[in-house]
Order: C-alpha cells, then structure tokens, then sequence
C-alpha cells in the first residue's frame, strides 16, 4: 500500500483527536461565568443535590479546571484525563460519564446501523435498475415518490409518523426503545418490543434516506454505463445479468460504498433529533439530556467519544478502501 | 451465394431523431471470405463505427437497422433472437473495442475477465484444463500468463489491448471486427498489436474487419479495403487496387493527401466538409461537397475484378488533372 | 432568451422554482393580510380548532397559528440563506485560492476542510448554540454557515483544477490577461452553474439544520421561525393531544421548500453535470 | 548575432506528494536552437512519455525550467523585464493540440481573437481590430461570416483549429510553437492546416517548432528533426538524414514502425518481445527520494 496514503490518512486522524481535544477543552471556558458551579448552586438552592455529593463535585471540579493554574497547564492536565478515559462525573447522579455513554452507545449503533444499511440496500438496488434500460416502467413510477420522500427532514416524517401509527392509529409504541413492563434482558418478548420500538425511529430514517442512496446509484450507473469497459462487457456475448452485476453495479458501486462507509461511521454522532423525538434512550438523546440540565462533564464526554470514533472509523474505511477499488493507490499518486 | 465467412447485403442503419432520419449506414454491401481481411476506411461520421455496432447487433436506439442483412456463414444475424445473438457474440464473430485504455473492468482481475466470457457461453473446464487454456491464450497474443493475475490499471495501453484481442479469440470465432483497436496506442505500440491481431488472425483463419481511419495502417494490414463517405460505400477493391488505381474522386484525394516519407510534396487536403447525414437526399453526397449536385441513383460499377465503385457522372473526374503530378 | 430555453427544457428546475416562489410569496403577501400581533402570546384563546377567525386555530399560548407561519417562514428562510451565502461564499474562494494557487496553501486548506468534515457537524452545532445562547436569525444562520463551507470548496476546488489545464486558460494566459482576470472572466462564467446548485444545496442544509436547532430549543427565542414553531409543538405535546392543526401546516409548508430546493438542485445538476442529461 | 530561441541543456523535473517526495525528470539536459534567419521548421518528435509536451509549454513560457538555460533573443527568459516578457509573449505563439479545449466555451470564438489585441496594446479600436481580424482569418482560408460570432462547438474541428493558427498570426509573432496541431483533427484536413503553417513560414517568414508524434507529417513539414525519448534527446539533424538513416537503435525501430501508406512497402516481422526489452528500458522518469 502507498506509504503516502497512509501516512496522510493517519495524520488526519490525529488531527481530528487533537481538534476534538481542543474544542473540548474550549467549550466550559466560553463563558465568563463558571457553569459548574453556577449549575451546582442552582441545583443546590432548588434542593436537588445532596449536599456531601456536591462538595465532592466542587472537588472534582476544581482538580479538573484548576483555574488558578495557567492555560497551557490546564490543557495538559486535560489532555491527561481524556487519554485515561476519565471524563470525570455526571451532575444528576455522580456516575462515571464513561459508564453513561457505555449504556447509550449501543442503543445509537443497533438502531441507526439497521437503518442504515437498509436504506443503503433498497436505495442502491432501486437505483441501479433506475438507470439500466431495461427494467420495466413499474419501476420508474417510483421515482417521484422516492424523490419527494428523499427531500423531507426526517425529524419531520418523525412527527407526522408518531402522530398516524402511534396517536391516530395506535399500533406502535410512541417512545422509548423497549415497553415499560419488559425486563431488560434476552427473551422473544424483550426482542419483540425492541423491534416494535425501533420501527418508527429507523421507518423515519430509512423512508428519508433511500432516495438519497438511489439518486446517486442513478447517477453513478448512467456514467458507468458510458464506459467502455460495459461496452466490451456485451460484445464479450455476457449474459445480461452480469453485465449488471459485475460490470456495471460493482463499478457505480464504489461511491456508494464509500459514502455508506461515512454514514455507518457518523452514526454515533447519531441523529439527536430522531432520538428526542423518538425518546429513544442512545447517545443523542443522552447529550440532549446533558444540554438541559447543563451537565458539562457528560457534554465533552459524549463530543470526544463520537469524535474520536468516528475519526478512527474513517481512517480505518480508507485504510480499507484499496480492498473495494484495486485503482485507489494509483489514483493518490495521480492525484 | 456462400462459402464467404461474412455477407452483408444492402445495410441500412438510421438514427431517429426528432429532427427526421439520420442515415448513418445507407445501402452498404460487401463480402469476406474465410481469412481475408477488409479495411474500412472513412472520417468521422461517415458510419463505419455504426457498421461495426450493427455487425454485433450491439446498436442502441436511436439507431435502427432499417433494411438489409448480415450473413455470418450462413445465418442471417438479424434473424436470431435475442439470447441466440449473445450467444453467437464472441463464439462466432467478436469486437476488439476502440478504447483500448477503458475496455477492461477496471474491478476486476484479468483471468476473471476471460473466464467469464467463457462461462457464459457454457463452456465447462476442469480446473486444470482452464489454467492450460488460459496459459496458452495468453501466449498466443505475446503475453505472459501471469498477466492474468493483474488488474487492467496494472498494464500499459498495449498489454491491455492485447488483453482485448486475446478475449476475443478464445472463443474462436469466424469473424473479427476491431473498430479502430490501436487509437490512443503510440507507433511502435501499435505496430505490435496490429501485427498479433494479424497473427491471430490467421492462425483462426477467421475473417477480419478492421476500422479506422489511417490509410497507412491499412496499407499494412488489409487484403481489402472499403472507402466510406457519408454513410455510403464509394469503393471498394484490393489493397492494391485501391492504393494504385482509386477511382472514386475521394478515394483519389485521401491517396494523395497521405504523407509519406518518399520525397517532400505539398501536401493536399480535400475541400469541403462532408455534408450532414441528416435527411440527406438521394444521390451523389461527394458532389455535395465540391458544390455540385446529382439527385440521381449513383449505380454500383466494377471497373476491373473485385474492384467497384459508386459511380457518378458528374463528379467522378473531380481533381484528376489539378492533382496530376 | 438562452436562460428561458434552458428553463424550458428543464422541467424539475422550473417546478423546483415555482415551489420555492410559492413558499416565499406565502411569507410575503400572507404578511401583508395578517397581522404581526396575531402572531404573539395570547392573541386569541389557547389550543382553538380551525375557526373563521383563526384559519388555522391557535396554539396552546393563544397565537393564531396562520400568523405563526405566516411571520416564521421568512425567518427560516433568512437563516437559511444567510448560512448559505456565507458558506458558499467563503467555500468557493477558498476553493479557487486552494485549486488556483495550489501548493502549499492548498494542501492546508483540504488539510483543515478534511478535519472539518471528519467531526460531526450537526453534533458541535447543537453543543455550540446551546453554550452561546443564541440571540438572533442571523446569529444562527453564521453558526451554520461555520460548519457549511466545506461542500462548495470542494465543488470548486475540484472545477478549478480541471479548468486550470484546460488550454482555454494557457490561452488566456498567452494573451497576456493576468490571474485576477482569468479567475473572474474565463473561470467564474463556467462555474455559475456549479455554484449556484452548491447554493440551493447549502440552503436546504442550513434550513434542515436550523430547524432541526430551534426544534430542540437552541435556537432564537424571540424572532418567530418555523422551527421555534416545531419546539413548541414538541414542548407542548401537541402529539399526544391531536392538535394537528398545529403541527401539520408547518411540516406541510416545510415539506413544500425542502421539495422545492431538491428540485432545483437536481435541475441546476442536470446543467452542470451533462452526461445526466437524457441522451438525443 | 544571437539565435531566435536557444535551449542548452535545459531539464525539466515534476515533483509530486506533501510528505513522501516523488520526482519525475521529465527532461534530461536538452540543448538546441532555432535562428531567426532563414526561418525555419524545426520538429520535435516523440511518443507519449517522451517529453515532448513538456519542451512546447517550456518554450511557450507556460512551465519554469528546472535547469539549463533558455534564451529568446540572447536573453534569458528568468531576467526578462516586464516589457521584455509582454515582446516574448507576443512573438512567440502557441498552438495547442485539442481544438476544443481551447475555447472557453462561454464565449464566441471572436474572444480568443479580440483579447490578445486588446491585451497586447495593438489596437484598442473596433474598426482596425476587425480589419487585422479579418485579414488574419483570411490567411488561413477563412471565411469570416461562417466563423465570427459563432460558439466553439458550433464550428468543425478544422474550422477551430484554423482559427487558432489564424489567432497566433494575428500578433506577427517571430515563432510558432505548434503542439501537436493536427492529431485531433480529421485526416482530410491536416493536410491542409500544415500547408497553412508551412506557407506561415514562406511568406511570413514565420519559424515554426513542430511537435508531433507522426513522423510522416514531420517529414513532409520539417527542415530539422528532434527525436525524443523517455526524456532524452536521442537524435538530432535534417529530416531527411534522421528518417532515412537512422542511427539510434529506438529512431530505428521508430522509423521501421511508420505504417506506410504503400502496399508495397510492409512492415517487417517484429520481434515482440524484443521491441519490449527496448521499450522498457530505463529512462528518466518517476522515482520515489
């Protein structure tokens, strides 16, 4: 592989960390105030917080911002804990802000890699036969509905979904990801109830996505289908099939799959709309949790998590792109 | 009429557009037999890419064979169906593409490229069988078998070509057309490919049409050569024949305005640009271009054996004495 | 007369435009029938069905919704095309300095426009308006453009190293026309199209992002938009309480510019990029 | 008395990558030159890779050299003022390969007629400029009312390159760098563009540098031949002393290859896989530092 790819690919990542790290660092310092402490009064005049847990906090807080000592050291101190995973505490109940994520990170990936990889599916499938001549008229009828489907926020179709199938017409769960009576572990009921739950949060996502993946399939598959490569392929006397599949799909292919490699990567970043609508307990719902109740320890934890993660899911598709496209090498040096 | 490998009789191939037919191919016949080798000679636009796309049945509309037939042995292509015509693609007569650079799936490896051709036309290879097969086609275009584990970007313009040729062949066909096989190929590079599809092609025995525009890689190539102007056939006659004694007025002009490296001459371009091909009328389309008219039927001439031309009488002595030298 | 051709032969441009003209002269002409107080904080009695005083019915604070829509939707716009303006802006002279000049310059500015479309944009915008309280459209609409210049610089980036070896240019420069001439008289005039369709497509994300912002509460307060209009519905449960003559006329006018501007893109494409164009 | 153009040694080396450095010597110390009289056509000829496009856009002043020296008129391109560099630009004219791509296609292809009067300070005055416009086309066999006001893609490629030649003798230049004018044009009409270059040269007194891969058109145009491979200057001389006695093993195999236009005239069996060894051979080209 070209040392050159890499080495740029890797410095990215790096730097991607290092700006997290950095915004991250910024972020509580925006404010003349200081929030902590502001929120910890607040939260201590309304009662809200034993008074033992909040000198702890005040402790906790301290150590961590050390105001009193310069900014260069404050940022080296902070680069400590992040490379540690400490991300200290949340404010509503004192636990390790690791742990909050730990529970919510999963919720985010089940639910929206599903939906991904669905829309990703029917829309790259719908928009092959789109472009190749001779898929039938039924196909095409599709078009203006996927196209109409495709421009509409999906926190929109979020709402006007939970008002028909939950409110009108109640035959799916409004909110939460799994029913109030349900315990929490391996059973068909549990299984049930977490699909039931899903449907309408990943239904928005996927009704509003697979007109994204089609357009650009179409596009993709009319351009390859110039190509000299298809010509040849039937005066090779190929059969039909295959010159759909390994010839034109397996090239119009590849944008799309890098692009499908980018959503599954910002899936931790998640869709917090989706997931405040939806009440669905992932990440996005967790951060919207810490915005509200200005817990800024939870905040930084969740940015550089999904930063950090995401830059690292990015370098490794690129790392692993030359797999898909055996040209990717000569390209970088071309280009 | 036929022991010839390839007929074709009276093809006419129009594109329809709004604007009315666009006569690409108009009445064009010829005939080849085992092991000959035509060249088809024409600038662009006068329809001889078209001839090689209707040859396979590989057009695409708007363009729709009006009329005609394309006898392969004894088959009249235009009569198969549709799976019949794959079938008979590449197992009896096969293209060498024009883009040499772009004609290979570029996701793909080489062996794959072959064995899939193959595959779809059921031919069922133990292992060991197919890698001799493979080996041995490989080397019949002067490649080295390991050529087949690389990817087409992994090969130069020429490799690549070769490549083509070889696919071409594996399935031993009567007939090879290349449309314009050595384009984008440097002179040297060029010569190696023209001289391997000469050999394959003679040791298939199959019959050969080579498209292109440079009179020169004919002279070297072809047995025969067709002249087409404006969707017609003006002339066609042996190598010899045609470089010797041309005798439709643009055949003569293309002659003379090839440079060689015998001796320095003016150089002579021929006036005029050919006229459009859409609603063209009946007649003579090269006086068109020497702002003459004849509207009548221009007829068909053999003016020594094997050798014919479209012959019209106002425009047939056009530059003869201007150009004498 | 070529620019009425090309509209005339681009059927999705010209019904994307009809769609956004229809949108925008909502907000126009309904504000001169309705009045801006109408819009406020116990105008009429709360949560009222449609009425022949309130065509809309009202919210649960008493507003006319009509009002509502009526002051909101050139808000949203405004956001809209201010984050887009300045992100295209911005984008497409980047771009031209990265692909123009190329060297080390450019190899910086892909540098950090890779960082920048490496992070969760959506993520750090909702963060930074929470933490900045955002006071006004503008405000909000210059947040978003922060994080939404990256598509234009590569847009342009990518059409400036193409036209910079293309011969018209080695041309130009032959001439004896300088980089300043040949960047606005030979690049820019091949570039409209591009930019133009990085403009409706940075439009419709900016909107999507602003609304998805005061949708949860991040954005202004006190200047009405469509999206301020959407929290309150969530705030309210209007769900749950069926007042769908609350939330569905915004989702519906929504719907119709987000229509609108995928239409236009996909016909400003159509121009920029031939080979989508139907074949003769 | 100084040469026209004069090239000693001059080299040319692209470098590629931000971290890992890859060069590409593109030209290896190439030396030689045109005289201002009598004119001449001087070819310089190669296949892809050769460099040959390379040496037109450095002689066009479109790419900086990487070392040797280049002289118009005695002076070094690098020192010359900027009265000096506006004389070189307009001396020495460029025709480019693909007739197309040079035409700004937002503009009518009177732009690239217009401009350089304008730009050149040779006459701001519509009336004249259309009358220099005018006869300039003319020269070339033009007729102006079936190419003024038209846009590019609404001429022929003939018609498109002839409008070029006609651009670059509009400004009297001393010499014309023609980068392969004639390989994207039509057969029937490449005849006729070299004659006009040829008749440039006649009656204008007009030198031409003439890049081409197609030794057939070099001979027939030509007074000196330039053979370039790889980056290197393999041969040099008349025309008619480099194609018909060819010395270098590679002009050897080149002139072997030229397809005839006479039967009678064939190719010779080629030893594929020794023309390959040939052909691989090492010249200068990428490598990584």
């Amino acid at each position: 592989m070209n040392a050159e790819y890499v080495l740029k690919r890797f410095l990215l990542f790096l730097a991607v960390i290092v700006v997290a790290v950095s915004i991250n660092f910024i972020i509580p310092r925006l404010r003349d105030t200081n929030p902590i402490k502001e929120r910890l009064y607040q939260l201590a005049a309304q009662g809200g917080v034993n008074v033992g847990k909040m000198e702890e906090m005040i402790e906790v807080w301290e150590k961590k911002f050390g105001l009193d000592q310069p900014l260069w050291k404050q940022y080296i101190n902070y680069w400590n804990d992040v490379i540690r995973l400490d991300f200290g505490k949340t404010i509503a109940d004192f636990t390790p802000v690791i742990n909050e994520i730990m529970r919510s990170a999963p919720w985010t990936i089940g639910m929206l890699s599903v939906a991904t990889v669905i829309a990703f599916v029917v829309g790259t499938v719908f928009g092959a036969l789109l472009a190749w001549p001779k898929t039938g008229n039924f196909v095409k009828i599709f078009v203006p509905f996927l196209m109409t489907l495709s421009a509409i926020p999906y926190y929109l179709l979020g709402i006007v979904m939970i008002y028909t199938f939950a409110i009108y017409w109640p035959i799916l769960p409004t909110s939460g990801a799994y029913g109030f009576g349900v315990r929490p572990e391996w059973s068909i009921e549990m299984v049930l109830s977490v699909i039931s739950h899903a449907i309408m949060p990943a239904g928005s996502i996927v009704l509003t996505s697979i007109g994204f993946w089609g357009l650009g399939m179409r596009g993709m598959m009319i351009t390859t289908m110039g190509e000299d490569y298809m010509k040849f392929a039937e005066y090779k006397g190929l059969k039909e099939n295959r010159i759909f599949l390994s010839y034109g799909v397996r090239n119009a292919m590849l944008p799309q799959v890098t692009g499908l490699a980018i959503s599954l990567g910002t899936i931790l970043a998640g869709s917090v709309l989706v997931e405040v609508i939806f009440a669905y307990p992932g990440l996005g719902n967790l951060l919207y949790t810490a915005i509200s109740s200005n817990d800024y320890f939870l905040m930084q934890g969740i940015m550089i998590f999904v930063i950090v993660s995401l830059g690292f899911a990015l370098f490794v598709v690129d790392l692993l792109y030359p797999l898909i496209d055996p040209r990717i090498n000569l390209q970088e040096q071309q280009s | 009429m036929t022991n010839f490998a390839l007929s074709v009789e009276n093809l006419k191939v129009y594109y329809h557009t709004s604007g009315g037919p666009v006569k690409a191919v108009e009445g064009v016949s010829f005939n080849l037999s085992k092991g000959e080798k035509l060249g088809l000679v024409g600038e662009s636009g006068s329809g001889k890419s078209t001839i090689a796309l209707a040859l396979m049945r590989s057009h695409k509309p708007p363009a729709i064979i009006e009329e005609g037939s394309i006898n392969l042995g004894q088959t009249n292509l235009l009569d198969l169906s549709e799976e019949n015509m794959r079938k008979t693609r590449l197992s009896g007569i096969s293209m060498i593409p024009q883009g040499a650079m772009n004609s290979l799936n570029p996701v793909a490896r080489i062996r794959k490229q072959v064995v899939d051709a193959l595959s779809d036309h059921s031919f069922k290879f133990k292992k060991a069988e197919r890698e001799t097969f493979l080996r041995e086609l490989m080397e019949s275009v002067e490649l080295d078998p390991k050529v087949l584990n690389l990817f087409p970007h992994e090969l130069s313009g020429g490799m690549k070509q070769r490549v083509c040729i070889a696919i071409s062949i594996s399935l031993k066909p009567q007939v090879i057309i290349a449309d314009e096989p050595t384009s984008a190929l440097d002179v040297i590079v060029q010569r190696q490919v023209i001289e391997t599809l000469s050999k394959v092609q003679e040791e298939l025995g199959a019959a050969c049409v080579l498209i292109g525009h440079d009179m020169g890689l004919m002279a070297q190539f072809a047995d025969k050569i067709g002249i087409m102007y404006a969707g017609k056939l003006v002339e066609i006659g042996s190598v010899n024949d045609i470089f010797k004694n041309p005798t439709h007025p643009y055949t003569r002009l293309l002659i003379e305005s090839l440079p060689d490296t015998k001796g320095k001459r003016p150089l002579i371009g021929i006036p005029g640009l050919p006229p459009s091909l859409l609603n063209l009328a009946p007649g003579c389309s090269f006086c068109l271009r020497i702002e003459k008219e004849n509207r009548k039927e221009i007829p068909w001439v053999e003016i020594s054996k094997d050798h014919f031309i479209q012959k019209c009488d106002i425009c047939s002595d056009y530059g003869k004495v201007k150009t004498k030298k | 007369m070529k620019a009425l051709k090309l509209i005339n032969d681009n059927r999705m441009l010209t019904a994307g435009i009809i769609t956004l003209i229809f949108v925008i002269f909502f907000g126009v002409i309904g504000s001169w029938f309705v009045d801006r107080e109408r819009a406020d904080v116990g105008a009429g009695r709360p949560a009222q069905p449609p009425s022949l005083d309130h065509w809309l019915g009202t919210d649960q604070q008493g507003r006319d919704v009509f009002a509502d829509i009526v002051y909101g939707t050139p808000g949203t716009l405004k956001i809209g095309l201010i984050a887009a303006f300045v992100g295209v802006g911005v984008g497409t002279i980047l771009g031209f300095i990265s692909g123009y000049f190329g060297g080390y310059i450019d190899n910086f500015i892909r540098f950090i426009s890779d960082v920048f479309m490496t992070i969760p944009v959506l993520m750090i915008l909702i963060v930074l308006a929470s933490l900045l309280d955002v006071m006004s459209n503008t405000m909000l609409g210059l947040l978003i453009a922060a994080f939404g210049w990256m598509g234009a610089l590569r847009v342009t980036r990518a059409q400036v190293l193409t036209m910079r070896e293309r011969a018209y240019i080695q041309v130009a420069k032959l001439n004896g026309v300088n980089d300043l001439e040949i960047i606005f008289k030979e690049m820019i005039p091949n570039l409209l199209p591009f930019i133009a369709a990085s403009l409706v497509g940075a439009s419709a994300g900016a909107v999507l992002a602003s609304l998805g912002l005061s949708a949860l509460g991040l954005g202004p307060q006190n200047e009405p938009s469509i999206g301020l209009t959407i929290f309150w519905v969530l705030h309210y449960g209007a769900l749950i309480r069926e007042l769908w003559w609350w939330f569905m006329p915004p989702i519906i006018v929504m719907v119709l510019l987000f229509i609108g501007l995928f239409m236009i893109t996909a016909g400003l494409d159509r121009i920029a990029n031939p080979r989508l164009r139907t074949k003769v | 008395m100084a040469s026209l153009l004069q090239a000693t040694n001059i080299s040319k080396e692209y470098v590629s990558g931000t971290f890992l450095k890859k060069r590409n010597l593109a030209l290896k110390e190439i030396s030689f030159s045109v005289e201002e009289t009598p004119p001449s056509i001087t070819c310089i000829a190669g296949e892809s890779g050769s460099g040959k496009t390379t040496m037109a856009r450095l002689l066009a002043g479109l790419l900086d050299k990487s070392g040797g020296e280049l002289l118009y008129k005695g002076k070094s391109l690098n020192k010359m003022n900027s009265e000096e560099k506006l004389t070189f630009k307009k001396e020495v004219q460029t025709i480019f390969q693909d007739p197309f791509e040079v035409y700004n296609p937002f503009y009518k292809v009177d732009h690239v007629l217009t401009t350089p009067l304008k730009k050149f300070g040779i006459t701001s005055n519509k009336s004249d400029s259309d009358k220099m416009i005018l006869s300039a086309l003319e020269e070339v066999g033009l007729r102006p009312d079936e190419t003024l006001g038209r846009f590019p893609h609404q001429l022929s490629g003939g018609q498109r390159q002839r409008i070029m030649v006609a651009r670059a003798f509009l400004l009297r230049p001393k010499i014309i760098i023609a980068d392969e004018p004639v390989s994207m044009v039509d057969a029937s009409l490449r005849a006729t563009i070299l004659e006009e270059l040829k008749l440039l040269r006649e009656k204008h007194g007009i030198s031409i540098v003439y890049i081409t891969h197609d030794l057939t058109t070099a001979y027939q145009v030509a007074d000196n031949i330039l053979i370039l491979y790889k980056g290197y200057l393999k041969e040099a001389g008349s025309v008619e002393v480099v194609i018909n006695n060819p010395q270098h093993p590679y002009t050897k195999l080149l002139v072997d290859s030229i397809p005839q236009p006479d039967p009678d005239i064939k190719w010779g069996k080629l030893d594929i896989s020794a023309t390959q060894e040939l052909l691989e051979t090492p010249g200068v080209g990428w490598r990584n530092s």
